[in-house]
């Protein structure tokens, strides 16, 4: 058998809720009626929040940020799946997941308005959480070590680590993988493929039809969901989850989704792609149709939406305010945490700096 | 003489070497149909086409490593690295194959590449868009750093670096991207790598400053020169090879200095220049050195950050101390 | 069909000729018997050099270098199946291809005598042809690079890229694969999967079954070739390689071999491998079924095995004698070679290290 | 006391510390069953298993990143580079997360880990195994850089690393491996970091050193002291943060320095040196600072690296030149 075949593999598309919200009841999961108000309840708070952030940038009154309108679903549906005892390893578009977590929402604003005290989480959050990742993909090394530390507990710890499609390019993300499959990691690894890193377009950031099989290269279970697909993503990181905790090591998980406004608020989609995309993609957006779902179930109605957008509008109108009315923290706190013990040479760095302030506040 | 922005500039450089050198191409994250994140690739895209201005994945080793390759293979590829906070991802290529490979093969290959950056804060961005690590890429023999001061020379300094057969990080001071405009001319010039440029003549005091600190260095300079001392400022331009000949040379002749740098106080360039100072010129010091820098902590977040880059006051008050020492 | 099969993936395994040296005929490729000896004599070269330098070396005559006994056939395929303006990427275990290529004997021994004169090879082998690479993985996106290049110039070149098993799990390999799956450069990854990087066996390197499968992650060609078999070597690389200049993009082949000796000569492999394992693959090795197959064809006989071997011991004795001939070069030729331009700089420093040289020679 | 080689201080001082310590771990290319390339891991696999001396897949940058997220999660990874030559290919999760995980959470994430990497030259090795390139580390703040150069203050330094409760790059000078023995007291010992200490005590010169220079410094020290000169030698043995109370306190009382560097002249720790004594001394110098360091070029190939490397004489040299300035 000079030319066999060593091994075959497939890469399945999993969707449960289409696009009008219809389901699949042969897959649809079995949530009860808090969980699933939860889960939307995340996803609109997330929107919500997104959307204030965008008018607040506007108006000069937090720096840049990166909205996460459209893709609310595969991180609220993981923080659903998650246990508490299980770490959440973001990278910057997971505002929903984080919020579900516990995260404040003054932590993203003070995040996004320049202060390192916005990543400050209570105790009982920012212990299975990581803060907000800016190096592309380097999350994915981390989530492999905390898997690795996780397993040698042995207390059927998980992580959850979200990538996106343009991390899948940079090296750390396939080392992390490779690491994590080597150590059969406790890790789910969620690739929220939104089509477009920056303005590149997913076909060249890449030349595999999905982003899914990059898993074959660690023989890990990998799988396409529709990531607007709240239940697909519930169902796909659930079952990931479990093999975790079985010892079964790492999954990857392919999200297709859209990233409906800019990368960033620094940027410009008009530049690189068309407004007929971008519609294209709002009838397919993750929010309506399970509302759609949940009403056809008898669990939702206008009067339940109105009431939730109030109460979230005025939750976050609350969190504006705090952010609004937090007076600056200190200017040299940076020096008390460059080390856990002050060195006389930073020591005295932070009087010279203390000295300079107050000399310039004078001049 | 058109006025131009320093990415103007940059993109004015661009543009007349690849008309004039085939072989030259920009390569890196949105460089191509977006024209870069600070538009310095802008148009590019269209007037050269894709593989001319190469939208590449998102992978700061791979696009490196892969323009060493090019590079080898007789192109002139120019990288763009978004922000010089990730470009420490491709180290690894730098100091292991982009500044060995000529010493490597005593020349029979060599990387004629640009690895262009914009660097340093004061622009409200977000983590690891606002440090400046140049000493880092100084202590790499065999690889230039070459750091403009204003469109002017950003152009010249950048059409200099594509021609030099040399690996060159060229890092760009983002705060002085669009902060001014300045004459550039019609004509293509280019300024030598390797050289600083004294600024300002003068008898009293030597300043050395680069990158986003010339600004408030020269106000501060012009503030306290409209009091009666003689400065010189030297734009240093190039880190590495430092030129010290033209900073000793100052030093000498007038017995002070002050150094204004971004980055932290320690292990920077400043220090460098500190020591070639002592190493030549020692003796006709008048008064310690004055380093103005920024502190040794990790680069604060934007809401913090204005109080940690040197501000004019803060020169002005450094000058004058060295002065009067 | 909301669990769909998106894609389907196969890895195959190739060998033409089995460990006794008996050919596949339907699978053997159409050498000539000039082509036959040629692969075999660089194959054999490589052998007799690396035996000798392993001698040099524990007798101090040379420094640390790693062998490429038992992984000749990978390489010196290649060579054989590459065109004059294909470029050669090599890690630093393809002896056999490098010299095929043209790199003088005395190459490999300039340099493993720490010399980078060794580095310097005529220019029309240099040309095509990159440097010993030590930096694990970091050749394959110079490759790539170097792939995009010929690829701009339409002239048909292609680039054959070497690595490692260990090599796979760098991010370098991850992202030079994917560069030049982009690009579609035309660049044939040959992974030498010898069973060991140093001491980690190839199962703690990374999950996967086969490296092959690395390849699905940028839906590349891969295959899996049994790497002591020179014809399926041959096979395997030459389809690439018309693949590659068809502009069909890059392949990657895995190689399966086995490093019979020492990582380098600092390394002790009785620390972590058994000679049981190592006497199983002495079996194996590609040598000696290439002479049984040309034996069996009717054009080797000892009598050609015996010229050939005293031809070449006799070229090894040669190169040997130039390197112990050879002075020192100058100490200062690294200052000729900081830059192309002399900076001044650079110039004192010279003229102060000449200066000390001399005052240490006097004292 | 027994005697000890350097390889041997630094496995008792793993082994001590992983039986102390349940969360301490080795980590890195062959620390396992092979027990290192150089052996200082040697014998921990067997001890205390696979989990705790863990052989990684071959990658630096994971094996960093690995690191960081372990050390989130409560363990204390030792990560072993096989050689500093590689450990370039973690710069990005160095200066991007291990150096500011702290400073980005205010301390409620960090990252006690160890990155142990050999360094420098002198052993005949291959490309990229013999560069010293400890100041481009130092150019990071919130990470520590310490660099022991003997048996006993290896095996004191990594202890104190290990147990520090942030990210320590603790460089070993390869040279020094096994080229000679000390006493290391049976009792575990520590030393804290960011303290250099004075080797020798004296009055006409003060001799900085550190790592694999310390040796052929103090060789020269004797031969010019035995001549009459009173020479204070400080080994630096942290590089960050830097103990420049120390250093200024001997020159101030000495009035000359010499710093010896294997790494290049520019760029380097001996000019960040220099500056602090120009910041807090300057007044108090008789001579010029003199640097003995390598040369700006890329590390030569071992056949030449010998001329590279400062040797004896060239210290001697340079001591008795700054003595008689
Ligand atoms: C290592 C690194 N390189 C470059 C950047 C700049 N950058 C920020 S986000 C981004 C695109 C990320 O694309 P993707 O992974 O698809 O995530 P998305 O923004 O679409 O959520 C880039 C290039 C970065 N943050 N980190
Ligand atoms: C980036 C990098 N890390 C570590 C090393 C040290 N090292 C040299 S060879 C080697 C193992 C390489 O294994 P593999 O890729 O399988 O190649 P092989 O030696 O088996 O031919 C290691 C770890 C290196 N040279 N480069
Ligand atoms: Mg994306
Ligand atoms: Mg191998």
């Amino acid at each position: 058998m000079p030319r066999k075949t060593l091994a075959e593999f497939k890469v399945e598309h999993l969707r449960v809720l289409d696009e009008n919200g219809h389901v699949d009841p042969e897959l649809e999961p079995d949530l009860s009626t808090e969980q699933l108000h939860a889960l939307y309840r995340g996803m609109v708070r997330a929107r919500e929040l997104d959307q204030r952030m965008l008018n607040l940038q506007r108006q000069g009154r937090i720096g840049t940020f990166g909205p996460c309108t459209g893709q609310e679903a595969p991180s609220c549906s993981a923080a659903l799946a998650m246990k508490d005892d299980d770490w959440f390893v973001g990278a910057f578009r997971e505002l929903g997941g984080r919020l579900m977590r516990g995260e404040p929402l003054t932590g993203t604003l003070f995040f996004h308005n320049g202060w390192e005290e916005g990543n400050v989480l209570p105790p009982e959050v920012s212990r299975r959480m990581l803060p907000f990742t800016i190096i592309v993909a380097s999350q994915c090394l981390h989530a492999a070590g905390v898997g690795f530390a996780a397993s040698q507990r042995g207390q059927g710890e998980a992580v959850v680590c979200f990538s996106g499609d343009g991390a899948t390019s940079e090296g750390d993300f396939h080392e992390g993988l490779n690491f994590a499959g080597v150590w059969k990691a406790p890790v789910v690894f969620v690739s929220q493929n939104n089509q477009w890193a920056i303005s590149v377009p997913r076909e060249m950031q890449t030349s595999s039809q999905t982003l899914a099989q990059k898993g074959i290269a660690y023989d890990m279970p990998c799988i396409q969901v529709d990531g607007n697909d709240a239940l697909a993503c519930y169902v796909a990181i659930s079952e990931a989850l479990e093999r975790a905790r079985r010892g079964e090591g790492p999954s990857l998980i392919e999200a297709v989704t859209y990233r409906l406004l800019m990368h960033t608020t620094a940027d410009d989609p008009r530049k690189y792609r068309t407004e007929d995309e971008e519609k294209e993609w709002w009838q397919k957006e993750p929010l309506i149709r399970f509302q759609k779902y949940m009403t056809a179930k008898g669990i939702w109605d206008d009067a339940k939406e109105e009431a939730l957008r109030t109460e979230l509008r005025a939750e976050v109108d609350e969190a504006v305010q705090t952010l609004e009315s937090q007076k600056p923290w200190p200017a040299e706190r940076p020096f008390d945490h460059v080390f856990a013990e002050p060195h006389p040479s930073i020591t005295r760095q932070r009087e010279e700096f203390l000295a300079n302030l107050k000399e310039e506040a004078d001049a | 003489m058109p006025k131009l922005t320093m990415v103007q500039a940059l993109n004015l450089a661009l543009r007349e070497e690849m008309e004039r050198d085939e072989s030259v191409l920009v390569m890196g994250e949105d460089v191509g149909i977006d024209g870069g994140v600070f538009r310095v690739t802008d148009g590019l895209h269209e007037q050269f086409g894709p593989q001319r201005s190469l939208d590449t994945p998102l992978a700061e080793s791979g696009i490196l490593g892969t323009a060493i390759g090019m590079a080898i293979a007789g192109l002139r590829p120019v990288a763009e690295m978004q922000f010089s906070g990730f470009s420490y991802l491709m180290m690894g290529q730098w100091e292991g194959n982009a500044t060995r490979m000529r010493s490597r093969t005593q020349g029979q290959h060599t990387c004629p590449l640009v690895v262009r950056m914009p660097y340093g804060g004061g622009v409200r961005a977000l983590e690891h868009h606002s440090e400046s690590r140049e000493a880092m890429y100084a202590t790499c023999p065999g690889g230039k750093v070459v750091i403009p001061s204003g469109p002017r020379n950003a152009r010249a300094l950048l059409l200099a670096a594509i021609r030099d057969d040399d690996p060159v990080v060229f890092m760009e001071p983002k705060h002085s991207y669009r902060s001014f405009r300045e004459e550039v001319p019609e004509e293509s010039e280019t300024m030598p790598i390797g050289q600083a440029q004294v600024a300002r003549e003068g008898d009293d005091l030597t300043v050395v400053a680069w990158g986003a600190m010339m600004r408030p260095t020269l106000k501060a300079v012009d503030e306290v020169a409209a009091k009666g001392a003689s400065i010189e400022v030297i734009d240093l331009l190039t880190i590495n090879p430092l030129d010290s000949d033209t900073i000793c040379a100052s030093v000498q002749k007038t017995g002070r200095c002050v150094i204004v740098q971004e980055a932290p106080r320690s292990f920077g360039v400043a220090s460098e220049i500190i020591a070639r100072i002592n190493d030549d010129v020692l003796l006709y010091l008048e008064a310690p050195i004055k380093r103005l820098t920024g502190y040794d902590v990790v680069t604060p977040y934007f809401g913090r950050e204005k109080s940690y880059i040197p501000p004019v006051s803060r020169i002005v008050h450094g000058l004058r101390e060295t002065l009067e020492f």
